[in-house]
């Protein structure tokens, strides 16, 4: 497991402090990440216990915090009462509208900018995490793989090499990760049209690396670790540093009539991340064991990849710099990018961590 | 006599007479054919004008199931785009493929399981437990067996359907009525003329309702193998559509998708009726 | 004396082909009738059309019945028209509960019929598991169990030994003198449809049409030394005439083509 | 003279049901034997067995054949047998395709055969369109046009009218006599039986055994008078009593149970 | 006379003597099937050990196939550790829910188009082309009309197996030679008793085959269904296991899939041999 500074200095007095806050534009690797003293900020409960129902596509250990925030009781303790249903991003967006999800978590992919495009009201209201070496490419970890016989200097791979190489990906240049792939590419002088998708699912890249279907792929926690010893493939690009690409997304209700809720909600989300997930949380047993549980993962495959940064905040201009490439590569159905205001609402978690 | 009358009066009278298919068969034929037509058609276009309506009162939040005339006019801009078509021809391509190679070796297994007894005990279990693995979780392995690109997608249509041909044509053959063997026996036919004019044609519609439940399954399973793999193809516009919640495309992928199922489809019954000459000769009552 | 059953015109055409020509035919309550004719010639499908399987092209068929039987009509087919999914018994049986016979009566009568046509021991067995024979027996027990007011019978003793055939020939005509019923029974025997029958009426080649109707002059009940009397034969061999004169014209017709 | 069919002990059950009892019959190349017996004895089941569709459950068939024809055996169903999905013409061309005929012989065989049965006509229609005589008449047809060396026929004409069975059996005469074809002819007429037949075999009720074996004494060509002799009339009688005497207690004990 | 004897010589012989199965019918059964028990499990195990040689010699690359072997152990593990038990419990009981409510529509549907030509020319076109249409794809309908839990993936194996009964029953009900129908005429029988005492009996066969089929569909659907929603059952437990890349797990889930459509099938087989004891009666040739 690795670890990230952390704001320190909790001001007296206050539900969580000035580390519960960090500025918005502030995107250095080495930014410490927002944080309160475990317990922080206090449960306020309720008057009266709410309901609501959460999707998330997958158990895993990057949703941990809603997992745990669940079986920990820390939802209880603000007298609300969460369920949790798995459910794909997409398929749980038409839920959200028609009211049968308060919520659900995900990232920014092409899908949710449409979505509100098209006047569905989902709102993001606080982030996940990002890999603790996030753009470190010399420590093995999620981001694009590539064979090593590729480029001409291994040591230090030219991307531009990848012209016309195939790259494996479940959904193609939809989801969030095509924003840090095109940068990465744009920063060696290709597109990303320059190089031909192979449609297969992640739990089968490495297959697909290894049999020659494909030259690259973007592989997420876990699925590097088969190569990651492996002197054959390379890692050439990681997600952005210090910016989480997506996480909570609330539906109308809990933006509008039921706020109280929504910002308790996530209030529950931060305690829980203060408490159990801040640091190096891997190296605490009693935390691996709460995600093995709430995840039906094994604590050695958990302890397989690095502690991960949560990170409640959510980065200034992410929505742009997603969007950007999605109306560059055509992938989303209008033409100017729509501004952050109508995307993101950074209230409920200030509120959360400022005690309103 | 009077109880001779009352007897007369209790006599029940039932008469036969020629009905409407008689009196003039063949104008009564296009009249059903007509009202078969008009059926068939009109039910769908009922409800995709309920739909519309429905939509267009607000009953149905058009941002997630969008009218049938949005589909079409999302159909039209997808055409014009030549966004649709290469799809099209893609999944035809890949379906035709999975299909008769899945169809052709279903039908050996089918019948040599159906003609052997040891063949049948020694393979039945195995198909069976086989057939109920899902072949997605197996992508791994057909990936690796047959690399990338074309071949895997064709692959997994054939396997699929390969299961629902030779569990239709097996049981095809050992219902065959044990009177047509046995005449064939004493007309000294050998195994392949036994096979080929005796229990072939007798297997033979039942071997179609397998064709046409797999003429189904081909498509279904062929959106469900472009949700994952093989960049394009109606499934990869349906997921795309979904994934980015383009809904439009996505349903004009499902309706493409669905008149696909209902061409193949009804190719297959036709075929059926074309090899099967027999089966309609001598129906009187059928017809009605 | 009433028509039970009154055929007007009655033609039937499958197709191109017409099976049976127009045909007048009156049939008294209570009589009798024996049919013959040529193969082919339509006598299966004009049983079919009063049985009301088939419906006429032309023409029309009054059928009139007293309504004092449980069940108008029942018909012995050519090809047994058994369920091999029911049991010999249950054959019966199921035909006798769905007519409105109450349960104990059915099995009385399923029981009593079996016996009288030799199945009894097989009552459980499946008829895949019985002889052709065996198997018309099956649908001459359901159609005498029925005891229909009119009894349509297609060749019904073609597969049966010459002493069952007796035995059974005796079953019918006392079933007939009881209950007084219309019975129309097709036949290729012409012995058997003397022996049988009020009248006789014989069929011309396909399409059928009546070319002969005889009263059958011999007084009931019939011994079987009758066979032997000369108007006997002479009445046989009539009929055979007016037959082979069908049948010879049915040949010549159809046998043409490539062969001389 | 040597045996075409010799059968030693032959018996056939049917899970408890015993269908033939020990049968010993020896069959002359070249003899027309007909076999009656009551309904049920085991008679198709004989010919099933020497046909090679069932194997005894004891004893033992011995088929020799001269070898001078294409065909070694070939049989005529009880239920016709034909292929519902053949016309009336590929029925019996394939019949004799599959076994050696070349294609101008099997076309000229199938016409030929088609004409003397009166089905030219319907050459191309299928069996689901035919008459029940019809049908049977195709089956007929491809058992003729195959020109077996030892035909085997189940009551080949029970569904035939009275002309076309005299027709039909002065063919099977002809060809019986051109050839001197081996001939076993299942029928429930004792006049079809005495006509035709060099020997007349009565079975037992079920499990059918030989009961008795007599030599038809009259000579042949046998023209139709003979029916009319003395001697027909006896041997006619003494077949009958024989038979009634199986009947009899056939009925008595298989119509037991319930009924009195 | 030398050419009689010459011809003598020339006689061929054919003899018909009790086989194996006449000469000690029971013993003979016993035998069979024996054997067939054999075969039927011996060719899997054979495939097993295979496997397994494979992998122990390095053929195959353990960390992405594991062997027979692995497999066991882990099923083991994961039976100790509860985590197999409530997945299978969950999964039949969905599956079983699915393919009893979608038979039994199904089998109505099938029946009342088998029966009545116009509501069959009404909707044939219409559930034609339905039954291709993804039906994952129109999960959000599903959600939306169920809401969440249990009742979105029932419904989903309900309509998937749906679709495979009505076309058998409906094949199977057209398919019913029109001379048991004809007698059922005379006999006067009711709408009602015609199809239950006729109709019904004739079709059962072909149902009997449609719904072995559509068994295995059903268990292939959940598996389908519980790869993108619900949080348990066997599909989650393949899905989770390459998502997590615990292989083992993976395949322990595909085998009990397996075994379970095995399963199932064999119990819809034996249900259908009970309902049909006549289908066996006669079959003097079929039992080698
Ligand atoms: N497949 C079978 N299963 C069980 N029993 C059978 C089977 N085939 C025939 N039997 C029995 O064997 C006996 C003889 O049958 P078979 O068909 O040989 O009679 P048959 O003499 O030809 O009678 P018929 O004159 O009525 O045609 C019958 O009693 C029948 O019950
Ligand atoms: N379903 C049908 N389709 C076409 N033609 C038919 C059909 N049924 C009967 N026919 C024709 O009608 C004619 C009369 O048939 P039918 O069965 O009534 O004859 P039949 O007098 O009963 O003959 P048999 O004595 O041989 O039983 C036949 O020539 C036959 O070809
Ligand atoms: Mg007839
Ligand atoms: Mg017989």
């Amino acid at each position: 497991g690795g670890g990230t500074p952390v704001a320190e200095s909790t001001v007296a007095g206050s539900p969580c402090g000035a580390g519960g806050r960090s500025d918005p534009a502030n995107r250095d690797a080495k930014r410490p990440v927002a944080r309160c003293d475990k317990g922080l900020p206090g449960p306020r409960p309720l008057p009266q216990t709410v309901k609501l129902r959460f999707a998330t596509a997958v158990k895993a250990e990057f949703i941990a915090p809603l997992l745990l925030a669940q079986s920990k009781g820390e939802f209880q303790k603000e007298n609300l009462d969460v369920e949790i249903v798995v459910l794909p991003f997409a398929d749980s967006v038409p839920q959200v509208l028609s009211g049968n999800l308060d919520g659900t978590t995900g990232s920014l992919e092409a899908g949710f900018f449409n979505a509100v495009n098209k006047d569905i009201d989902l709102t993001w209201v606080a982030g996940n995490f990002y890999p603790p070496d996030a753009a470190d490419p010399a420590k093995a970890q999620t981001g694009l793989w590539a064979r090593k016989s590729l480029f001409t200097d291994p040591a230090k791979p030219d991307l531009a090499q990848l012209k016309g190489k195939k790259l494996a990906s479940n959904v193609g240049f939809t989801s969030s990760t095509t924003y840090p792939m095109a940068e990465a590419f744009k920063s060696n002088g290709i597109s990303v049209n320059d190089v031909e998708i192979v449609k297969i699912p992640s739990a089968d890249q490495v297959t697909a690396l290894k049999n020659g279907a494909a030259d690259m792929a973007w592989l997420v926690d876990p699925y590097w670790l088969p190569i990651a010893n492996d002197s054959n493939y390379v890692l050439v690009a990681t997600q952005p540093a210090g910016e989480p690409l997506g996480g909570f997304f609330f539906g109308p209700a809990l933006v509008g009539e039921k706020r109280a809720a929504g910002v308790a909600f996530v209030r529950a989300l931060v305690r829980t991340i203060n408490t159990y997930l801040a640091g190096d949380y891997q190296s605490d047993p009693a935390a691996v064991q709460a995600i093995a549980e709430t995840t039906g993962a094994t604590a050695e495959a958990i302890k397989g990849t690095p502690s991960l940064v949560f990170d409640w905040e959510i980065r200034a201009g992410t929505t742009q710099r997603e969007q950007d490439w999605f109306l560059q590569l055509g992938r989303v159905d209008y033409k100017t990018a729509i501004a952050e205001s109508e995307l993101v609402d950074r209230s409920f978690y200030t509120d959360a961590v400022e005690g309103r | 006599m009077p109880s001779q009358t009352l007897t007369r009066a209790e006599r029940q009278r039932i008469l036969r007479t020629p009905g409407r298919h008689e009196l003039a068969p063949e104008r009564w034929m296009r009249l059903l054919r007509l009202r078969d037509l008009a059926l068939g058609a009109g039910v769908p276009l009922l409800l995709a004008v309920l739909w519309q309506v429905a939509c267009d009162a607000g009953w149905i939040d058009r941002r997630l199931y969008p009218s049938p005339l949005d589909i079409i006019r999302t159909a039209g801009d997808m055409w014009q785009r030549d966004t649709l078509w290469p799809d099209l021809l893609a999944s035809l391509r890949r379906t035709g493929l999975g299909y008769v190679i899945g169809s052709a070796v279903g039908a050996l297994f089918g019948v040599a399981m159906g003609l052997w007894r040891p063949i049948r005990a020694a393979l039945d279990p195995l198909l069976n437990a086989l057939y109920t693995v899902p072949k997605l979780a197996l992508l791994p392995v057909f990936l690796t067996v047959f690399g990338f690109g074309e071949l895997p997608v064709v692959a997994l249509i054939a396997v699929t359907v390969f299961f629902f041909i030779w569990i239709s044509t097996m049981s095809a053959m050992v219902a065959v009525p044990e009177g047509y063997r046995e005449a064939g026996v004493t007309l000294n036919l050998s195994t392949w003329q036994m096979f080929r004019h005796v229990m072939l044609p007798a297997a033979l519609p039942e071997i179609f309702v397998g064709l046409r439940i797999a003429a189904g399954v081909s498509v279904l399973i062929l959106v469900g193998v472009e949700f994952v793999l093989g960049g394009n193809g109606l499934g990869h516009v349906i997921e795309q559509g979904r994934t980015t919640l383009v809904l439009g495309q996505t349903y004009v992928g499902i309706v493409v998708v669905a008149l696909v199922g209902l061409v193949f489809s009804v190719v297959v019954q036709l075929i059926g009726r074309l090899l099967m000459p027999w089966s309609r000769a001598g129906s009187v009552m059928r017809q009605l | 004396m009433t028509a039970a059953i009154l055929a007007e015109g009655v033609r039937r055409d499958f197709g191109a082909v017409s099976g049976l020509g127009p045909l007048d035919l009156t049939i008294d309550d209570g009589e009798f009738v024996c049919v013959v004719g040529p193969s082919g010639c339509g006598k299966s499908t004009f049983l079919r059309i009063v049985a009301g399987i088939l419906r006429p092209t032309a023409g029309e068929v009054t059928i009139a019945t007293r309504g004092d039987g449980k069940v108008p009509l029942s018909m012995v087919f050519q090809d047994h028209g058994i369920y091999p999914w029911k049991t010999v018994e249950q054959n019966v049986r199921f035909a006798l509960e769905v007519n409105g016979f109450g349960r104990a009566e059915a099995r009385q009568r399923t029981d009593h019929w079996l016996g009288q046509l030799g199945l009894a021991e097989f009552r459980k067995a499946y008829p895949s598991t019985l002889s052709g024979g065996m198997r018309q027996r099956v649908g001459i027990a359901r159609a005498f169990a029925l005891d229909p007011e009119i009894l349509l019978m297609d060749e019904p003793f073609a597969a049966l030994d010459a002493q069952l055939r007796q035995v059974l020939q005796e079953e019918l005509l006392g079933l007939w003198q009881r209950d007084r019923r219309t019975v129309v029974f097709v036949t290729h025997s012409l012995e058997e449809a003397i022996l049988l029958g009020d009248r006789v009426v014989v069929m011309s080649a396909r399409p059928g049409r009546v070319v002969r109707s005889t009263e059958v002059p011999f007084e009931r009940p019939r011994a079987a030394a009758v066979r032997d009397s000369a108007a006997f034969a002479d009445l046989k061999a009539q009929l055979w005439d007016c037959l082979r004169h069908e049948v010879d014209a049915y040949l010549a017709t159809v046998s043409g083509g490539t062969d001389a």
